[in-house]
Parts: C-alpha cells; sequence; structure tokens
C-alpha cells in the first residue's frame, strides 16, 4: 500500500474512534462563538460585521485541542516512533496527519457556520464559496499546526507552546480567511474576495511543502 | 496658535524624549545583561577547568 | 564464518547531563541469541534503542546487521524489530486493527494467524485501552513476528507476562533462533537467561562490566558493589 | 586575548555612536517642517527596525546552515541571534506605539511595517521560549532552527496581508526624511545599533556556546576504570560469540 494512503488510513480510523472528542472540540467553538457576541450586543449590524472573524477566532482557538489531540494516541505508547521503525516514510506519515487533520477543521469549521449563522444573523447565500474558504483556511491552520503539535507533544509545556508557536505563524492565513469570509457574508462590491483567495492558497501551498519537508527533522531523535 | 499651518503638530517633547529614555533602556539594559551573563559563565567555565 | 550481527564502537549516549551509555564496544555474532543483564537504569534499554535506531548516540557508532544505525538509518530499521518499554500500540484502536496498521506500513497483508498465535484471537476485535499489561505485551510480540526482522530486540519481554506466556516466550526465541535470526534480550531473569542464551553481556553504569558464555555469568557485575 | 575583546570595542564604538547621532539628531537637526519635534523619534526608530530585520535575517541564515550543517557555533548564533532580535524587534514595538500616538492620535496604527514587526515578535518570543522547553540539545537545535525556517518565510506573508488588510480602513504614509540635513544622524544611529548588535550577538553566541560546551562534555572517566587503576579495563573492545 502507498505509504501516504496508509497514514492517512491510519489517521481517519483514529479521528473515527476519537469522534467524541471531535464533538467536544466544536462544543468549544460553538460556546466561544456565544461568548463573543456577548462582547458585541445585540446589535444585529454589529453582529454582522464581526461573524466572519469571531468564526476563524473560534476555529483557531477550537483547532489547537484538535491538533494537539491528534498527537495525544502518536505519543501515549510511542506509536509514531514505532510506524517510524518500521520504517515508515516520515514524509507520509506528516501529509497523512495533516490531511486528516485538515478534514476534521474543515468539518469543525463547516459545523460551526450554522451556528453563526444563528447567533450572529450573518448568512450568505454563497454557500460553496464559504465552503471553499473554510477548507482552505483550515488547511493554512493545519499545515504548521500538525507540526508544531508534533514537536509540542514532545515536551513538558505542551499545552502553552503550541498556541504561542502557531498563532503568530498563521496571521496571514487568518486574515486572508476572515476577510473572504466577512466579504462573503456582507457582499463584496470591490470584488476583493479573489485577492484573499489568492494570499490563502499561496499560504497553503508554502506551508504544504515546507512543512513536510522538515517534518523528519522534527520527529527523529 | 502660532499661525502654523493647519496639520502641523505642535510641540510633542514628551514623546521625543520617552521614545529615546526607552530606547536607551532596552538597548543598555539588554548590552550589560549580555556582559553580565557572559562573565559569569566565563569564571564558572574556568573555576570548572 | 561468524559475521557479525551488531558491532559497537565506543557507543555513548547521554540524557541531560548524565550518561546513560558510556563508551560500549562490543559484538554479537549473526544467529546467537544474547543476554543482556545488568540492574535498573544500567543502560540496557538505552543499548537496545540505540541499536533500533529510536535513539542517536552522542558518541561512538553501532552497525546493526550490516548498517550504519547514523548513516543507513532506514536500512537498519528494515533488519531491526525493538520490543521495548512502549508498546508502539494506538489505545484507540483494536488488537486487529493495531497489527493491521504496522502491516500496511510494511506493505504486508495483516496475517491473522499471529494473533491466535500470541494468544489474543479472542480479544482481536477489542480496543487496546481495554488490554492489561500482559496482553498489550503479546500484542507487541505479535508486532515483532510481523516484522521477520534479521536482528530481534527485546527489552525486558517477561515483564508482566503470566506463566504460559513466559512459555510462549521461550518458544519464539528459538524459533527466532532455528530461523538464524540474532535476538539480544534485556532481561533480570538470570536463570532463564542462563537456559535459553548462548552469550551475555552486562552492563554497569553504562559502561559494558561483563561479556562471556551466558552459562558462566555471574548473578553480579564483577566489581558489582564497588563504592569508592 | 586580542582576538576575545573585539565584540566589547564593537559594542563600545556601537553606543558612542549612537550617542553622537542622537546628539545630533535631537539638539541639531533641523526640525521638520509638518511632523515637528516629534519626526526626531525616527532618529532612534527606524536605525532600530533596520536592524531588527537584518537581525532576524541573520537568524534565518543560521538556522539554515545549522539544519543543512549541524554545529554548535551555528546554533550558538542562531539563539543569540532569536534573543537580540526579540529585544530589538519589542523595542520597535515601544518606539512605534509613541510615535503613533502624537501622529496619529493612538498608540498602536495598523501600519504593515509596525504590525509585522510585532507578529514577528510574537513568533520569535515563542520561539525563545520553546528553547527553554526542550531540555536535548540536539532537538532544541532543530526544532529552534525549523521553527525560525517557519517564521521567517512568513514575514513577506505578514506585510503583504497587513498591507492590504489595512489599506481598506485608510491609507497611512509613513513620513519619508526628505531633507539631506535628516540623513546623518539617521546614518549615524543605523551604524551604531549595527556595531552594537554585531557585539552584542557575538557575546551572546560565545555565552550560548560556552554552556552547550557544558552540556555535551565527554563523560567524566568511569568510577570503574578509576577503581581499576587506569589499567586499560579488561572489558573494553570484548567481543561477544564471535571473534574480531
Amino acid at each position: 500500500m502507498n505509504p501516504f494512503v496508509a497514514a492517512l488510513r491510519k489517521d481517519l480510523l483514529l479521528q473515527w474512534r476519537t469522534r467524541s472528542q471531535l464533538v467536544a472540540v466544536f462544543v468549544f467553538g460553538a460556546s466561544a462563538l456565544l461568548l463573543f457576541s456577548f462582547a458585541i450586543g445585540p446589535n444585529a449590524a454589529a453582529l454582522r460585521q464581526f461573524a466572519g472573524g469571531f468564526l476563524w477566532l473560534a476555529l483557531l482557538l477550537a483547532s489547537t485541542l484538535a491538533l494537539a489531540d491528534s498527537f495525544e494516541s502518536e505519543m501515549a505508547q510511542h506509536a509514531l516512533e514505532g510506524l517510524l521503525l518500521l520504517p515508515a516514510d516520515p514524509r507520509a506519515l506528516y501529509y497523512g496527519k495533516a490531511v486528516a487533520n485538515l478534514l476534521q477543521l474543515s468539518l469543525l469549521g463547516a459545523a460551526l457556520v450554522p451556528v453563526m449563522v444563528v447567533l450572529y444573523d450573518a448568512g450568505t447565500a454563497r454557500v460553496p464559496a464559504l465552503l471553499g474558504i473554510i477548507v482552505l483556511g483550515a488547511a493554512g491552520l493545519s499545515a504548521p499546526g500538525t507540526l508544531y503539535a508534533a514537536m509540542t507533544a514532545q515536551l513538558r509545556a505542551r499545552n502553552t507552546l503550541l498556541p504561542l508557536l502557531l498563532f503568530p505563524l498563521v496571521v496571514p492565513a487568518l486574515l486572508g480567511a476572515v476577510k473572504a469570509t466577512s466579504l462573503l457574508i456582507l457582499g463584496d462590491p470591490m470584488g476583493q474576495l479573489g485577492a484573499w483567495t489568492m494570499l490563502l492558497v499561496a499560504f497553503d501551498a508554502i506551508y504544504w511543502s515546507l512543512c513536510g519537508l522538515v517534518f523528519e527533522r522534527v520527529v527523529e531523535d | 496658535m502660532n499661525g502654523a499651518p493647519a496639520g502641523v503638530i505642535q510641540g510633542g517633547w514628551e514623546y521625543v524624549v520617552a521614545a529615546y529614555v526607552a530606547s536607551a533602556v532596552i538597548l543598555l539594559g539588554y548590552a550589560f545583561s549580555v556582559f553580565w551573563r557572559y562573565r559569569r559563565a566565563r569564571s564558572r567555565r574556568d573555576a570548572a577547568v | 564464518m561468524t559475521a557479525l550481527a551488531v558491532e559497537t564502537t565506543g557507543l555513548s549516549r547521554r540524557y541531560g547531563r548524565r550518561w546513560a551509555l558510556s563508551d560500549v564496544s562490543l559484538g554479537v555474532a549473526a544467529g546467537s541469541v544474547v543476554m543482556l543483564a545488568g540492574r535498573n537504569g544500567s543502560g540496557k534499554s538505552t543499548l537496545l534503542r540505540v541499536l533500533a535506531t529510536a535513539l542517536r548516540p552522542d558518541h561512538g557508532n553501532a552497525r546493526v546487521a550490516g548498517h550504519d544505525v547514523r548513516l543507513e538509518r532506514d536500512l537498519v530499521r528494515r533488519k531491526v524489530a525493538l520490543l521495548g518499554h512502549h508498546s508502539f500500540h494506538y489505545e484507540a484502536l483494536t488488537a486487529r486493527e493495531n497489527l493491521g496498521v504496522a502491516a500496511s506500513f510494511l506493505g504486508r497483508s495483516n496475517d491473522e494467524s499471529l494473533l491466535a498465535r500470541v494468544g489474543l484471537e479472542a480479544r482481536a476485535d477489542d480496543p487496546v485501552a481495554s488490554f492489561s499489561a500482559g496482553m498489550r505485551k503479546r500484542l507487541a510480540l505479535a508486532r515483532v513476528l510481523l516484522q521477520d526482522a534479521e536482528v530481534v530486540l527485546l527489552d525486558e519481554p517477561y515483564g508482566e507476562l503470566d506463566p504460559p506466556g513466559f512459555a510462549l516466550l521461550d518458544r519464539v526465541i528459538s524459533e527466532l533462533r532455528s530461523r538464524g535470526a540474532t535476538v539480544i534480550m534485556a532481561t533480570h531473569l538470570v536463570e532463564r537467561g542462563r537456559a535459553l542464551c548462548d552469550r551475555a553481556l552486562m552492563l554497569e553504569e553504562g559502561r559494558l562490566a561483563w561479556s562471556g558464555p551466558a552459562a558462566l555469568m555471574p548473578a553480579e557485575a564483577p566489581g558489582g558493589s564497588f563504592v569508592p | 586575548m586580542g582576538k576575545g575583546v573585539w565584540p566589547f570595542v564593537m559594542a563600545g564604538l556601537g553606543l558612542a555612536l549612537l550617542a553622537w547621532g542622537s546628539t545630533w539628531g535631537l539638539a541639531f537637526a533641523p526640525r521638520e517642517t509638518y511632523m515637528g519635534e516629534v519626526q526626531r523619534i525616527m532618529y532612534v526608530h527606524v536605525p532600530t527596525a533596520w536592524n531588527a530585520m537584518l537581525v532576524l535575517t541573520f537568524a534565518f541564515a543560521c538556522a539554515l546552515v545549522s539544519l543543512l550543517r549541524g554545529g554548535w557555533t551555528w546554533d550558538a548564533r542562531l539563539e543569540a541571534a532569536i534573543e537580540a532580535g526579540v529585544v530589538l524587534s519589542g523595542l520597535v514595538c515601544i518606539q512605534g506605539s509613541i510615535w503613533a500616538r502624537p501622529t496619529w492620535g493612538v498608540w498602536w496604527d495598523w501600519d504593515p511595517r509596525l504590525t509585522t514587526t510585532a507578529v514577528l515578535l510574537f513568533a520569535f518570543g515563542g520561539i525563545l521560549a520553546l528553547r527553554q522547553f526542550v531540555e536535548d540539545p540536539v532537538k532544541r537545535a532543530v526544532w529552534s532552527a525549523v521553527a525560525v525556517v517557519i517564521a521567517y518565510v512568513d514575514v513577506p506573508l505578514v506585510y503583504f496581508s497587513v498591507r492590504w488588510w489595512n489599506s481598506l480602513h485608510q491609507l497611512q504614509s509613513t513620513p519619508e526624511t526628505v531633507s539631506r540635513a535628516f540623513h546623518w544622524p539617521l546614518r549615524i544611529n543605523a551604524f551604531g545599533v549595527l556595531f552594537l548588535l554585531v557585539g552584542l550577538v557575538e557575546l551572546r553566541a560565545r555565552l550560548a556556546f560556552l554552556r552547550r560546551e557544558a552540556e555535551s562534555a565527554p563523560p567524566p572517566p568511569g568510577r570503574m576504570a578509576e577503581a581499576l587503576g587506569g589499567a586499560p579495563p579488561p572489558y573494553g573492545g570484548l567481543s561477544t560469540g564471535g571473534e574480531r
């Protein structure tokens, strides 16, 4: 079997088995959205204006939990090390995990959209475009996030260090995703959606290739 | 006003002083911290040898 | 001809400021079964993990199955199997799935008979999280057998096993021997080691303290209890 | 000594240049027509910003060499460059917000250059924290080098994303220094910060190297070898089951 397919199958199986954790992470994201709405108060226009930003903040916070979880099972009995010793190609292991995390975060993002629509009155007619932006943004979180989670999972201070390293790095992806989402919700009179999508695509292309290249150095002793 | 053209910033010396003091404190503080740590590591190494 | 399956020169490894392994030079003939003795913390696990390429050596080098552990890591890995303190399993997956994951990376079909061999067929579809320590050890053993390696490194394989497990492991080791595999086994069971193994190595504070025929192995290292 | 003192000389020279350039900028340079006195902040702000970017670029170079070639020298330089980069970009942010207050009436204007510096401050501060938590020196070197490469590649993306993002609200141009009279204090201070930086980074790298030396010293002679009176240990180089 192609090692990438083997890795992806393994990670999807793991995520399916731990799906209750994903539900918990979703509840975390949804409650973050609820709490953010209190920061604005019952002002329909303001709520709509900030909906995109809060959606991505909720997803970002939830993603650190999901990313850390995805390496919990690898570290408990040193399963990742066991695979490397077989030997399994570390690049295949990285891309398998990153794609599985991308799917999980996309799912999480898509599930948070209805919560956002209800709480912030922020619907959009362009649902496929919104889902596309969510996938691109989730890809931007999952590529460096998977790498850094592999690093911090080996440390004592993992819960602090993962967001510390990840948050500044994903600023461009976050800006792109927030802007694109807001344009979809509020309308795009100046046709800027394309530029922000391109920024997301560029960020994803750079980090999906770079992180795969260096993953081996991070997981080998 | 003293007849200066609109949009010109008047005064502001307190900000200038603040910026220079902050720069001096941080640069000198960092310089001393590096000197001090280097000296200590050197003397510790010399003591060990 | 006595080819060496494992050969180390000046092998050293540190954890922080402590040397877990210092300047270990040894050779193990291909096809031999070797006992690795020594107290807790004497460096047995570290040595096995370095030989399995799970840890890099800080000084010195080792060749395993003819390949350099630093420079030809993947070639070493194809020929070595490690039964370590960590069982390398995913807690959330079943025994069968765990073996299947390993098989898929090895490019082999999942050998279902292995689970029966280690006595886990009745619990094959239970998640490993529900397994006892002894059952985990059996599953780890099945994984080692799946790898079908030339050099098999066993780190306290008898730990946590029940008497039938002991018998199973004895059988497995003699089968590995008849297959021509090299086995290095770290264990505290001196009598069993003397009976099963050809040679013995003893580590003391990360250094090689004694080596010779397993039957003649002393219970303590020669300088065993010296205190300066 | 000889070879060992140049960083001290360099740092001292840098401080002297900074004193000279700042005195010029504060007391003798003409007042800028529109910015007024506040423009004098530029004489220290711009050189700091240039050098912050320079030292982070140096960190990126060290990270690449450290990853490709290994060796403690480059890891020591990497550690020095990250720390100096964090200090300088922190200073840039402080100066920037002091500048923003009288100029735009707010402590923080989302100027792309300043915001990029702030993002870098957090990114490299995180890497500095990462180094504190990794005990194995080899892992520490590799991981922080990887993190530096990844963070540095982000710089143009952050810059352009903030620029596009900000351009919707307002187009704020940072005033350029025009006349020649403004150039000299700027240049002198730029070299002042540069010299100080070179001296400090070299000292900090030596400090890191001293620590690494303590961490990766060879093992002390074993107790057993001492117990045997320093004679060649009888157990050394033994073969088991094979002839060598």
